[in-house]
């Protein structure tokens, strides 16, 4: 299996995995009681969206680490790549989240912790973004968002920790838990299909970092040559 | 080879930022007018007498705090903003080093929110019929807050120092690093005026303190990266 | 402080895709005057920000060689002193006190005289140096300027276009302060004012 | 099993979405390698 056909096969497992993830989600897994309906089934979508969003950002604090320590431009470009796909994620997180707080308590955002912190998150990436916009020269760029996606990581912890802790006083009733798991019981079948789709969501991240990467990867290498 | 410390050098970067500030006065005003003018704007519309009594100490404790945070915004940015806008930064980045810069600001920043927060808060308490019964467990709160917030504020004051539009810019980025912090000073504000035992508030010290203290440290390792180009 | 020579070896700046700078090779030498000329936009400016360590280069290196081997880049501002136009000093503060609080970061206990004369002899008339800066003119400032980037006594002396603003007294008072440092200090002039070329015993030219 | 009408009908516009989301990705990927050949 050389790299190139692991490369070229690999998308296309990926493909099916999320078609039967998508037909598991709806048939296969059964439907939790407790819920208006089938209104549970966004989870399988939901929570998959929201570990993408976190994960993002933990490769994006990778990638700023690194380019702080080494300079490299490929680093920089990782970084916004990560970003670019948690910006996204989160937003996906965000939306599928209140559709579902919509359908369970008829109101677009009741302040669930858990949402609390996706949002906060989506606001982090917006400013990195509003930063990378407003600095033009490239290398400054590099480093000051980089020194921000660090300094934005260090209160990550008080935003899984502290918030939800704050918000669950003020909302007893929300059965979505603060360690970001669903508190309903969940059946075999359907712990299979929410993990199907955690790796198939994760797979769909990796897919697109690493085609941004490889993106920069060439617009560096043909700067270089521009310049060499 | 060194004769001063750094705490002489980072001394002598406060000294220069009260006297250039009390001589034009720009930080001052606009915190200070930004704070009295919402506090009015606030006492005005709410008033004391038009919130539900089981609403009054969450709405009261996090009002405060809206105001102080906003009011904060205005000014905290200056400190590196108006170097950059007098080219005076790259003097100061080949005369001083980065720590004692970054100790300097910082502690006019705090500095800044005290004169904030001793001109404010009383005057919110007065016009909003706020009661808190344990006022130094408060003042505790106020003070782990300032430093908390002027650590983060510092920070980010640097970094968007050398970007377009860097007041705005500000605003945005400070948010959501701020927002943990607004929420844990809010309930230990909440706490502090529901009673005058001190560990009402220990919790959410420990937290502010905790962020602060995080916060300052990864700005040590973060400044001269940021500061430097 | 002992004599500091400054090697720069194929030093490039590229800002996006805008070569300023390609491979300039060089060395500031202890007791010379380099002057680095060339028109406007050529990559002066460029050029001594990188060796002052405020700018990194794209490529090359640059190496502070003190008595005791090289010195690390967050040291260089110790042995450094800068002037140049996109360095000013604080307009709400006066002459004395921002030489005074710059002594005071860079760890010198400096007497006031001291200051004072360093000013006169720039030509800075003592009644003036009291006088908030924002009220100075520019080549009043431009000596001010001068005064910050000597008064550590700095064994590497960068000046960019020192003679700006200047008058014909304020260009002498720069000759006098270049001549008082080339014995014992690495000085560079960037500069396009064939005056202040006379100066160099070395020389590099930039092209645009 | 829930073989509801509607819920039939919201998978397979999921699956819509996914097969159209895949068809661009790998239309990209393609995109890029081309690129990476050119080098």
């Amino acid at each position: 299996m050389t790299k190139t056909a692991l490369r070229t096969s690999l998308p296309w497992l990926l493909g099916v995995w999320m078609v039967l993830v998508t037909l598991g989600a709806f048939f296969y897994a059964p439907s939790a009681e407790g819920f208006k309906g089938e209104s549970a089934r966004i989870v399988f979508f939901h929570v998959p969206q929201a570990w993408v969003a976190v994960l993002a950002f933990c490769v994006n604090l990778v990638a700023s680490v690194r380019y702080l320590r080494r300079r490299k431009a490929l680093d920089d470009a990782r970084a916004a790549a990560a970003a670019r796909l948690g910006l996204v994620f989160s937003v996906l997180a965000t939306v599928t989240g209140s559709l579902f707080a919509n359908v369970m308590w008829n109101s677009f955002w009741n302040w669930d912790p858990r949402e609390v912190s996706i949002a906060i998150l989506l606001l982090i990436y917006a400013a990195y973004f509003a930063l990378r916009e407003a600095v033009v020269d490239e290398e400054r760029r590099a480093t000051l968002s980089a020194a921000y996606a660090v300094l934005a990581f260090v209160t990550m912890p008080f935003l899984i920790f502290v918030v939800p802790r704050i918000y669950w006083s003020l909302h007893p009733d929300t059965i979505i838990g603060a360690t970001g798991k669903l508190k309903l019981e969940m059946e075999s079948r359907m712990l299979q299909v929410l993990l199907g789709s955690l790796v198939g969501f994760t797979g769909l991240f990796v897919w697109l970092y690493t085609l941004d990467v490889r993106l920069a990867r060439v617009r560096l290498a043909r700067q270089k040559r521009e310049e060499g | 080879m060194r004769a001063s410390t750094l705490l002489s050098e980072s001394l002598a970067v406060l000294a220069k930022e009260l006297k250039s500030e009390l001589r034009s006065r720009v930080a001052l005003n606009a915190v200070g007018l930004f704070g009295l003018t919402t506090l009015i704007a606030v006492a005005y519309q709410i008033g004391p007498y038009q919130i539900q009594e089981q609403d009054r100490p969450h709405l009261l404790s996090a009002l405060l705090w809206v105001i102080l945070f906003f009011a904060a915004t205005s000014g905290l940015s200056r400190v590196f903003v108006k170097e950059e806008d007098a080219h005076t930064a790259k003097t100061l980045r080949l005369a001083a080093r980065p720590v004692a810069v970054l100790a300097g600001k910082f502690l006019f920043n705090l500095l800044l929110l005290a004169a904030l927060y001793t001109f404010i808060v009383p005057l919110y308490c007065a016009l909003m019929g706020y009661s808190v019964k344990g006022v130094p467990s408060l003042a505790l709160v106020l003070a782990a807050g300032a430093i908390a917030l002027s650590a983060t504020s510092t920070i980010v004051a640097a970094i968007i120092a050398r970007a377009s539009g860097a007041t705005t810019l500000f605003a945005i980025l400070s948010v959501p690093l701020v927002l943990p912090l607004l929420v844990m000073l809010i309930q230990g504000t909440r706490a502090a005026a529901a009673s005058a035992a001190l560990a009402a508030v220990l919790p959410a010290l420990r937290g502010i303190v905790s962020l602060g203290g995080a916060t300052l440290i990864v700005s040590v390792y973060l400044f001269p990266v940021v500061w430097h180009d | 402080m002992s004599g500091v020579s400054v090697e720069f070896a194929r030093v490039s700046k590229r800002f996006g895709s805008r070569t300023v700078l390609a491979s300039v090779s060089g060395t500031l030498e202890s007791g010379q005057v380099l002057v680095v000329a060339g028109p406007n936009g050529s990559g002066k400016s460029t050029l001594l920000n990188i060796l002052a360590g405020v700018l990194r280069p794209s490529r090359g290196e640059v190496t502070y060689r003190g008595g005791d081997g090289p010195v690390p880049r967050a040291r260089w501002f110790e042995r450094l002193g800068m002037a140049a136009p996109d360095m000013s000093v604080y307009e709400e503060l006066s002459a004395l006190e921002n030489l005074h609080f710059f002594a005071r970061l860079r760890g010198l206990a400096v007497a006031d005289a001291v200051l004072r004369d360093l000013l006169v002899n720039l030509g800075l008339p003592a009644r003036e140096q009291t006088r908030l800066v924002g009220t100075y003119s520019s080549g009043m400032k431009q000596r001010v300027k001068l005064a910050q980037a000597v008064l550590h006594e700095p064994p590497v002396l960068m000046l960019d276009e020192p003679s700006s603003n200047l008058d014909a007294a304020g260009h002498e008072a720069v000759a006098g302060l270049v001549a008082r440092f080339r014995p014992r200090a690495a000085v560079a002039v960037a500069t396009n004012d064939p005056r202040e070329i006379a100066w160099g015993d070395a020389r590099i030219d930039l092209a645009l | 099993m829930p073989g509801s009408e509607s819920l039939v009908w919201v998978a397979a516009v999921t699956i819509v979405i996914w097969l159209g989301i895949f068809a661009y990705c790998m239309a990209l990927d393609r995109r890029v390698r081309r690129l990476e050949e050119e080098q």
